[in-house]
């Protein structure tokens, strides 16, 4: 017990949304008519767990920022006596590719709570608990997200990743639209499955490997760890069977996972839930959740990497059909959520694209990919978001988009450069640098088909995202002079001026999409 | 630096015209400025053969590595003064409908410094991405300001196919790209080309000299990866036509030559009877696509096909003679095709189509400038000796005649006889285009508008067009000006010695 | 002494018992207890896994604790949306096609920006929803049944 | 000397440039074509007479092509000074004329840079060292006749000659391109003396020189490729007389002579000759009997004549060198020329071309009866004309070719040589007869232009008519203007030359070369057809044409349906054309086209698959999840 | 065999059959009830095998508050009392679900019988007591352990959130005679 040393520093960007999750109801407690406090203290609380991930970044060279450390001296002690070739094991193990999945996580909250920022400085009524509850949801779901990125063994593994999704199912409930009860349900009974199928994944993992933990180590172990158990009155021998069981145990963690990154045929959910819920909170479902989703997976790839299983068909069925139908079923969509929603699902194939090769190359282009991807994301929300403020009733149709370019500027050259990223395609640089790193590991196994599939894709990919960029820079026909553009140009300013925190959100995620458009480098050096 | 410059220069000049908003005089300054002085820093670097390298993506090991050599020198310059020529042509006329004038030219900025990044690019992946470059843009000059007098699915159409087909074909390119580089464990194209396809076996070599000719074939356009390119080109404005034809598709050949051919020549032998019957298919569908076809702008595009079809046969028959006979095909085309496109192209802009069954009054005597450059256009089209498209096509059929020593003999040689048969094809067409809109075939059925004679070129336009039938010519009746660019470097290329700039 | 593949055949069971119940009902609840069952099955491995000599940590034990827990905290969201999907459309059919309209004028207004007015104005107007947003709600129930 | 053939080359470029820059300033244009050609003129003969003969001449430098070595020389001598001299003279001929007969025609400018350009590729040829040279003065020839036969291309006839005779000479030209290139593989150069010592591949050379011949064929118009000539007449006369009489119709016989040192080794690319001439010459002139129109007539003559020079190189002993051929060349030029220019002179006084029109219209002219008179004598073969020379050179080195072993080819040379003289005399008779003999003034015009018009597609049509429509309008356009002394003096020094031009061919190797036996058996064949067509149309009051019978002669008018038949090719790749378009539409363009609707209908099918049914949804989870557990479990190593 | 066993294979069938039940009766609330049962009985396996602080809480946690919260779910929702033929989902679902069941045993159990084939564990000496799980939660688990509360407490908050809003919105719901109130055999 005393054994465990706790690094708070370490653990602060943990900490901090717990911390602004705790602040905010005890706010509310005080006084429960604030709107923008609950948001205020979120995203304070969301930067500081990006500014206290940034120090993990530097890490390089597989050195880990590290606490809750099993000492050997506490495993003597203790009733396992199990682990003694291990020098030390912990319960949070952040190194450079974890610290940089918080750090995108944290951003990318902090942007999502920008765009959920109320509009109004009114008080609310006292039987509202709208805001309060938002900001606490999101904080908890981040700091879910915070925690599956630096855990290495299966119980904080399985809480935070629950920690990061149930939240989330709340939120899209209470976003208070016909159609959100619909997609909450359907995520709600989709996760509730999954999460099981995770749970017996993990148990399978646990009786395979006699170990609690997600580390190479505890992998290598599952050929027969407990034959040499010296305090046991009788030895349990392990046959080379459990290799089958640590196969089935990663295959179901997964699907389990794979619900959380829409991947087909997980991915039911998807639109429904990206169209019932309220923007911020399709753009948290498109981003934290997937940044989420994957450290998870990766915690535990990175493990069985050790095993030296060089590729999984699994995964590579699974991206490839994700990355059709994505792309087939987001070439129909005219509504632009449920578009990104497919989109997201397409995206999801290229993420977990190159871990057929489970190996450093295959997990940080997967890694690099999904900030790629992220990113972009961020961005093309906020754009939605910003353009749902404009035009409140077709906002979400790629009509409403036509001559966006001719009314605002700049906005229309944030999502060009968003979609053009989604696509893989200059100007968005970095779309393109993710698509050369996710087919590298493709390539280094050999899997050609898989990369002619990719290629087929890319293709698609790009028809799905070119529809909207067309209306984006498409003069709407008779709109071209005249009162009504003006006017509405106008208004536009005016509510863009209401929301200068929707505003903020989108310049920052712009601006993050901008640098590492121009200096990929930037974004690839994160993950060493 | 000069070399950085150049390529920043359109680029920021692109950047700051979309982000103007509307018309302005700005724009036309900024517009021409920075395409002159992008030409001056082309000729200045292309004679200095400049080169700059420095780390960019580090964790791809890609490098920030552009330079020029004989194989890229002719395509450098030609982008970059046919840029002028495209932008002088712009200004001098009206903005074609669809958006703002500061948007179009910074689309074609953004073409141009997207083809002179892929044509210096020394890093294979670099390559790949400046391949990319281009398509956005190219695909708002289609889509945005193409041809409003047909509808807008058909606009929709066209410029989607040219973005998908090319975006297919870069993908492929990529697969094969990162297969080399992760086999060969760099992705500088010198050390590549020295390495010259040593260590990989020939399986591998032929697999990826498959992805990366389907994936560059698509761009040339080999038969029958052709299909977006009439269409295109058709509603392409002018100065989308004339970089369409004149810029991207070399950088089709120009990537086989320099990508493909000397990384894995092993790869590439094995599939050149495949690349040459391509090619001479392309050749003769082309040509024939061309006897019946309506359109002039589809026209030409058809004897797009044809013509590349020749530089693919060269390309086939890996000899030294057919490097250069690319090289030199690959810019004649450029020329040649740039001239026809502006002429046609100012001709649909009065016409109002570019339907050769309207009867239309005879270019000859009414507009003998246009009249002239069609018709030395046309020459040069039918491959005609003393101008510059004669030594690519003579040269390509020479060098498939006798190829090198591990090419099929047998098949190359039926594809010369099928070649000099795309001559006269094209001899056929092109007169066919002579005969009804210079001579005046059924121009006295005219009636109406068509009956009225077209205003014909002047202002810059004219120097424009002029510029060209004099490089038509000169090039022509020298070729040693461009073959004497590329000499030592086809030599390095197909021996594994690198190509020292 | 216990033969350790008892327990396992028995968890295998429950998975696949759970399996289908998730697959056979159409009542969101009864959903609910495929998904238990499930979960179980996974406790009894754990906990069989841990019963063995040697394993650290109390591992087994804990683990298990962990899940049920987790499990409670699922089902207390999971049935709080239930309700709301009962409430909402009168019925908790896995089955059905869900109403995905929202077009209600008053719904789009509340879409657009559910905090641009304070939430008592918005719930006043749907209050106060006219004739014709009844109307719309009906034609929408007409077209999807 | 380099500089001078170089000037040769260089400068009739130059002036066609010039002249094209000032075809607004008529005179200026004028004089610039006239002065140029007078200058190449004198050149060609300082290149003739200079006593360095041969020389090897460099240009533009070689091109850098790797293995193959293209330096691109001029070869310069006797052979070359002679015809470029006889090239030379006779386009200043025809330039001088020229300014005269286009006087008021609005594209004179363009016509006479034309005619220089046409000039320059024809001297370039002449010169060139180098097959690439050779190549590029061939084509540019042929370009230059497409201009100028399409002159006046308001008219559809002229349109659709000019397409005919580009299209049918660069078909074949496909052979004679890839000829080249087998030939120049086979040295690994395109210099012509490399080709000429090159030794190795039969197969490459055999390719190569039928590769030529065919392509020589076609420019040549020897049968099958014979049809655009006729056709050709649509240009105005002095362009019939610049390609007929000294260059691109005779080009094919100088590219031959040059290579006549490979084709003397190689039996059988010289019997294929030797049968393509044999058939063309008497064929040929068998038609010329026929025509109704002079300036046809005196195209179908050129068919004949230039057959006449061909089979000169595809009989004669290789001892005997290409003399032969290129004698008959030059004779051809001067009587050809002087024939055309004449005709041409005589049109724009009577108004017409047709014979029925002209008949005894040369009676009252002067120096144009006289000039004509030695032209058709010459072409007939009178001594001492030179025509007689020529010919009779031809067929004494025929006949020793036959009996020094040439076989069956020169036995079937020298046949068809003899059928010819006499044909030729008897069409010269007839046309003399026809032009000369004074007529009764009766109305005997009207019915005399025979109904041949056949009015199908545009693109068919063709007459024996319309190259007369073409003077008729000029006449009508332009009036009878009186011939200005230079052009008249140009027809006159032609017609000397007739006389004189035989001392020409004393300079060149086996350039006179008379048989006894043949000379006497040749003007007894002259004789005596000339007698004949004197005696069958009656002292000339009569067309001998007309005994032909109706039908015959209809056909024979028309060249015997050959164009139809072109027409007929040309359809059938027109069809393949339309097939392609069709295949590309619908076959090549079918797979983007089908992934487009299979991803539009996949598209389709999973909206209905997700209408946001949960159950739906835990359904394909666990299906996904069973599946990939087994696929993960069976995989996994 | 040992009495373990043949204890643990009673227990276990009377899961196995609760459960079986449970998934397949057409009963709502006897579905509710027979998991009741298996739970319980699975509670008593735990027991069986050693492990009674689990066996205790399952008691607590699932039989006693899970259970129960279903239980008012069904109500709460109106589920028919008596059997129910809307239960189950059409047939082909059943099939399929029958044969994705069928197949996750089958492929659990051909993986892990082999892997426990023969392998026994010596229950009479407890290896985890009671306190050493103590120790173990508090100790080296303390970390997940207190992210657990927050995971419970954030899942309370956002159930309260939920049917709080619904709550507001039924409001306006009820009014509309169409969407509120019509029970689900109606609606098809």
């Amino acid at each position: 017990m005393n054994g465990l040393a706790i690094d708070y520093a370490t653990l602060l960007p943990a900490l901090l949304p717990v911390a602004g999750l705790v602040l905010v109801l005890a706010v509310d407690l005080v006084n429960p008519r604030l709107r923008r406090v609950p948001y205020a203290i979120a995203g304070l609380a969301a930067l500081g767990a990006a500014a206290a991930a940034v120090p993990g970044l530097a890490l390089g060279g597989g050195s880990t920022r590290e606490t809750f450390c099993l000492t050997g001296r506490d495993v003597a002690a203790g009733a396992a006596p199990t682990i003694d070739g291990v020098s030390q094991v912990c319960l949070w193990q952040a190194d450079a590719l974890g610290g940089t999945l918080q750090l995108a996580a944290a951003i990318s909250a902090l942007v999502c709570i920008a765009l959920a920022w109320p509009a109004t400085r009114r008080r609310r009524p006292a039987d509202s608990t709208r805001e309060p509850v938002e900001a606490v949801l999101l904080l908890a779901a981040l700091a879910g997200t915070v925690v599956v990125a630096a855990s290495r063994d299966v119980g904080t593994w399985l809480i935070a990743l629950e920690l990061a999704t149930l939240p989330v199912i709340a939120l899209v409930a209470l976003s208070g639209r016909r159609s959100a009860v619909a997609g909450a349900t359907q995520l709600l009974v989709t996760s509730l499955v999954s999460f099981a199928l995770l749970v017996l994944g993990v148990a399978l993992w646990f009786t395979a490997t006699g170990s609690p933990f997600l580390t190479p180590d505890a992998a290598l172990s599952s050929g027969g760890a407990f034959t040499a158990a010296p305090g046991g009155p009788s030895t349990v021998v392990f046959p080379s069977t459990s290799a089958g069981v640590v196969g089935l145990a990663t295959v179901l963690v997964i699907a389990g996972v794979g619900f959380k990154l829409s991947l087909v045929p997980f991915h039911a959910w998807t639109p429904t839930a990206y169209a019932g819920s309220s923007v911020p909170i399709a753009t948290f479902l498109a981003t934290v959740s997937k940044v989420a989703a994957l450290a998870a997976l990766l915690v535990v790839l990175r493990a069985v990497a050790a095993l030296g299983t060089p590729a999984l068909l699994s995964i590579a069925v699974l991206a490839s059909l994700s990355m059709t139908l994505g792309n087939v079923m987001a070439l129909r969509q005219d509504d632009v959520v449920r578009l990104l929603a497919w989109s997201t699902v397409a995206q999801a194939g290229w993420v977990v694209l190159p871990l057929v090769s489970i190996s450093a190359l295959g997990v940080g282009a997967s890694a690099t990919y999904l900030l790629t991807y992220v990113v972009a994301t961020l961005v093309a929300f906020a754009v939605v978001a910003v353009t749902l403020q404009d035009r409140p009733g077709d906002g979400r149709s790629i009509a409403a988009y036509e001559g966006l370019w001719q009314r605002h500027p700049w906005r229309a050259g944030a999502l060009a450069l968003a979609l053009t990223s989604l696509a893989g395609l200059p100007p968005g640089v970095i779309g393109l640098v993710g698509k050369v790193t996710a087919l590298r590991p493709v390539v280094a196994e050999g899997w050609v088909w898989l990369a002619v599939v990719a290629a087929v894709n890319a293709v698609i990919g790009v028809a799905v995202y070119l529809r909207w960029l067309r209306a984006v820079i498409t003069a709407p026909d008779g709109e071209s002079d005249g009162e009504p553009d003006i006017a509405r140009a106008r208004s536009g300013a005016r509510s863009g001026r209401r929301r200068p925190a929707m505003v903020a959100g989108l310049v920052l995620a712009s601006a993050v999409l901008v640098v590492v458009s121009v200096q990929p480098d930037l974004l690839l050096r994160l993950l060493g | 630096m000069a070399l950085t410059l150049m390529l920043l220069l359109p680029l920021l000049a692109a950047i700051a015209l979309i982000a103007i908003p509307g018309e302005s005089t700005v724009e036309r300054g900024i517009a021409l400025g920075s395409t002159v002085v992008t030409a001056v820093l082309a000729v200045v670097v292309v004679s200095g053969r400049h080169e700059v390298d420095v780390p960019w993506i580090r964790s791809l090991g890609v490098r920030w590595h552009f330079g020029v050599d004989g194989v890229s020198a002719a395509l450098v310059l030609l982008t970059a003064l046919l840029t002028v020529a495209v932008v002088a042509h712009a200004l001098s006329g009206p903005i074609p409908r669809g958006g703002t004038g500061s948007t179009f030219l910074g689309c074609v900025l953004l073409v141009e410094a997207g083809a002179l990044a892929t044509f210096m690019a020394r890093d294979a992946i670099l390559f790949f991405i400046a391949f990319e470059v281009v398509l956005v843009p190219m695909w708002v000059l289609v889509r945005r300001f193409g041809d409003d007098h047909v509808a807008d699915e058909t606009r929709a159409d066209a410029a989607g196919r040219f973005v998908l087909f090319t975006v297919l074909g870069s993908t492929l390119m990529l697969v094969g790209i990162l297969f080399l580089v992760h086999h060969q464990g760099t992705s500088d194209l010198a050390v590549l080309a020295e390495r010259h396809g040593a260590g990989l076996s020939r399986p591998l070599q032929v697999a990826i000299a498959a992805m990366l000719l389907l994936g560059l074939g698509i761009k040339v356009p080999l038969w029958p990866l052709h299909t977006w390119l009439p269409s295109a080109h058709t509603i392409a404005p002018t100065a989308g036509s004339v970089l369409l034809a004149a810029v991207l598709l070399k950088m089709g050949t120009y990537g086989i030559v320099r990508l493909a051919v000397p990384t894995v020549p092993e790869g590439v032998a094995r599939l050149s009877p495949v690349l040459a019957l391509l090619g001479v298919v392309g050749i003769l569908w082309g040509g024939l696509a061309c006897l019946v076809e309506r359109d002039l702008k589809r026209l030409i595009a058809y004897s797009s096909v044809a013509h590349m079809g020749f530089v693919a046969l060269a390309i086939a028959s890996g000899s030294e003679t057919g490097l250069q006979a690319a090289l030199f095909g690959n810019i004649a085309h450029g020329v040649v095709a740039a001239l026809l496109f502006f002429v046609v192209g100012d001709l649909k802009e009065q016409w109002g189509s570019s339907d050769l069954h309207v009867a239309r009054a005879a270019l000859r005597d009414k507009a003998p400038r246009f009249g002239l450059a069609l018709v030395v256009g046309l020459a040069a089209a039918l491959g005609l000796p003393g101008l510059v498209s004669f030594w690519g096509e003579f040269l390509a059929l020479y060098a498939a005649w006798s190829p090198a020593p591990d090419r099929p003999v047998a098949l190359l040689r039926a594809c010369v006889v099928l070649g000099a048969v795309g001559l006269a094809l094209a001899a056929a067409y092109a007169l066919r285009v002579a005969r009804i809109v210079w001579a005046g075939e059924g121009s006295d059925a005219a009636v109406g508008a068509a009956a009225e004679p077209v205003a014909d070129a002047r202002g810059p336009r004219w120097a424009v067009v002029m510029v060209l039938v004099v490089v038509i010519v000169v090039l022509g009746v020298l070729p040693h000006l461009l073959l004497g660019l590329s000499d030592t470097a086809t030599t390095g290329l197909l021996s594994g010695l690198g190509v020292s700039p | 002494m216990i033969h350790l593949s008892l327990p396992a055949a028995l968890a295998a069971l429950l998975a696949g018992l759970g399996v289908y119940g998730v697959l056979a009902r159409r009542n969101a609840v009864l959903v609910l207890i495929g998904v238990e069952l499930v979960l179980n099955a996974a406790n009894l491995l754990l906990v069989t896994a841990g019963s063995r000599p040697g394993a650290p940590l109390s591992a087994g034990p804990v683990l298990t604790l962990f899940v049920i827990t987790i499990a409670a905290a699922e089902i207390t969201v999971a049935l709080a949306i239930i309700l709301v999907m009962f409430r909402r459309s009168g019925h908790i059919d896995l089955t059905a096609v869900p109403d995905l309209t929202d077009d209600t004028p008053e719904e789009r207004a509340d879409e657009a920006d559910v905090a641009d007015a304070p939430d008592a104005d918005a719930r006043d107007a749907a209050v106060a929803a006219p004739e014709t947003g009844r109307e719309a709600a009906a034609a929408a129930r007409e077209a999807t049944s | 000397m380099s500089w001078i053939v170089r000037m040769i080359v260089v400068l009739p470029a130059l002036a066609a440039l010039a002249g094209l820059l000032a075809r607004r300033q008529r005179s200026l244009a004028s004089v610039i074509a006239v002065a140029v050609s007078a200058c190449v003129a004198v050149l060609g003969l300082v290149q003739w007479v200079a006593p360095s003969r041969t020389a090897d001449i460099t240009t533009i430098g070689s091109l850098p092509l790797g293995d193959l070595s293209v330096p691109l020389h001029l070869l310069s001598d006797r052979l070359s000074g002679l015809v470029a001299f006889v090239v030379a003279l006779v386009v200043l001929g025809i330039q001088v004329f020229t300014a005269w007969y286009l006087r008021d025609d609005p594209r004179y400018g363009q016509f006479a840079a034309t005619v220089s350009l046409f000039a320059s590729g024809m001297l370039l040829l002449v010169q060139s060292g180098d097959l690439v040279l050779l190549l590029i003065g061939w084509e540019v020839m042929g370009w230059c006749s497409w201009l100028l036969i399409g002159h006046d291309s308001e008219r559809p006839a002229a349109r659709r000659a000019a397409y005919k005779a580009f299209l049918v000479t660069r078909v074949a030209d496909i052979a004679m391109v890839v000829g080249i290139v087998a030939l120049s593989v086979q040295a690994r150069s395109t210099d012509l003396m490399a080709v000429l010592t090159a030794s190795g591949d039969d197969t490459l050379l055999t390719v190569g020189l039928v590769g030529i011949i065919i392509g020589v064929a076609g420019k040549s118009g020897l049968v099958p490729f014979h049809d655009w000539l006729p056709d050709a007449m649509e240009g105005p006369t002095p362009a019939s007389a610049l390609i007929h009489a000294a260059t691109m119709v005779a080009a094919g016989t100088y590219v031959i002579a040059r290579l006549f040192s490979l084709y003397a080794e190689h039996d059988g690319a010289r019997t294929l000759l030797a049968v393509l001439t044999a058939v063309t010459m008497v064929y040929a002139a068998m038609l010329a009997l026929a025509q109704t129109d002079l300036k046809r007539m005196l195209a179908y003559s050129t068919l004949s004549q230039v057959a006449i020079m061909l089979s000169a190189l595809a009989a004669a002993p290789a001892e005997l060198g290409p003399g032969a051929g290129i004698s008959q060349l030059i004779g051809h030029a001067f009587f050809k020329a002087l024939l055309f220019l004449g005709a041409g002179w005589l049109s724009v006084l009577a108004g017409a071309t047709a014979l029925a029109a002209l008949r005894g219209r040369l009676r009252p002219t002067g120096a144009l009866r006289w000039s004509m008179g030695m032209g058709f004598a010459a072409l007939a073969g009178v001594p001492p004309l030179i025509g007689f020379f020529t010919k009779d050179t031809v067929i004494d080195a025929a006949l020793e070719g036959a009996t020094a072993g040439g076989g069956l080819r020169a036995w079937l040379v020298v046949v068809a040589l003899f059928v010819t003289v006499a044909l030729t005399a008897a069409y010269c008779a007839r046309a003399w007869l026809l032009l000369d003999t004074a007529v009764a003034a009766s109305g005997e015009l009207p019915e005399a232009a025979p109904a041949v018009v056949a009015e199908e597609h545009v693109a068919v049509v063709t007459t024996a008519d319309s190259a007369d429509d073409a003077e008729v309008e000029r006449v009508h356009a332009h009036g009878h203007a009186a011939i200005t002394l230079s052009a008249a003096l140009v027809v006159s020094v032609l017609a000397a030359l007739t006389l004189v031009g035989t001392l020409f061919l004393t300079t060149l190797r086996g350039g006179l070369h008379l048989g006894l036996v043949s000379s006497l058996l040749s003007l007894l064949l002259v004789a005596g057809a000339a007698y004949a067509v004197w005696s069958v149309s009656d002292r000339g009051r009569l067309d001998v044409a007309d005994r032909i019978p109706v039908r015959v002669r209809e056909s024979a008018v028309r060249g015997f349906g050959v164009d139809t038949a072109y027409v007929g090719i040309g359809r059938a790749v027109t069809a393949v054309a339309r097939l392609v378009v069709v295949l590309d539409r619908d076959v090549v363009d079918a797979y983007p086209r089908a992934t487009a609707v299979v991803a539009r209908a996949a598209g389709r099918a999973g909206e209905r698959g997700h209408r946001a049914v949960p159950s739906l949804s835990l359904l394909s989870l666990l299906a996904g999840v069973v599946l990939v557990a087994v696929l993960g479990v069976t995989a996994w190593r | 065999m040992t009495t373990r066993d043949l204890v643990f294979t009673a227990v276990g069938v009377v899961t196995a059959l609760s459960a079986l039940l449970s998934v397949t009766t057409k009963h709502v609330v006897h579905a509710a009830l027979w998991l009741l049962v298996s739970l319980g009985s699975l509670a008593g396996a735990y027991l069986v095998l050693g492990q009674e602080l689990v066996g205790l809480v399952q008691l607590l946690v699932y039989v006693g508050a899970i259970v129960v919260l279903v239980l008012f779910a069904l109500m709460l929702t109106r589920a028919p009392i008596g059997p129910h033929a809307e239960i189950d989902t059409p047939w082909w679902q059943r099939v399929a679900g029958a044969l994705l069941g069928a197949a996750t045993t089958v492929l659990l159990g051909s993986l892990l019988l082999p892997l426990f084939s023969g392998a026994t564990a010596d229950l009479d000496t407890p290896t985890t007591t009671t306190p050493e799980v103590a120790q173990a939660v508090f100790g080296t688990w303390v970390w997940p352990f207190e992210l657990l509360s927050v995971l419970l407490l954030v899942a309370l908050i956002g159930a309260f959130a939920v049917s709080r809003l619904v709550l507001h919105r039924e409001g306006a719901e009820d009014r509309r005679p169409v969407t509120a109130g019509a029970p689900a055999g109606e609606r098809r």
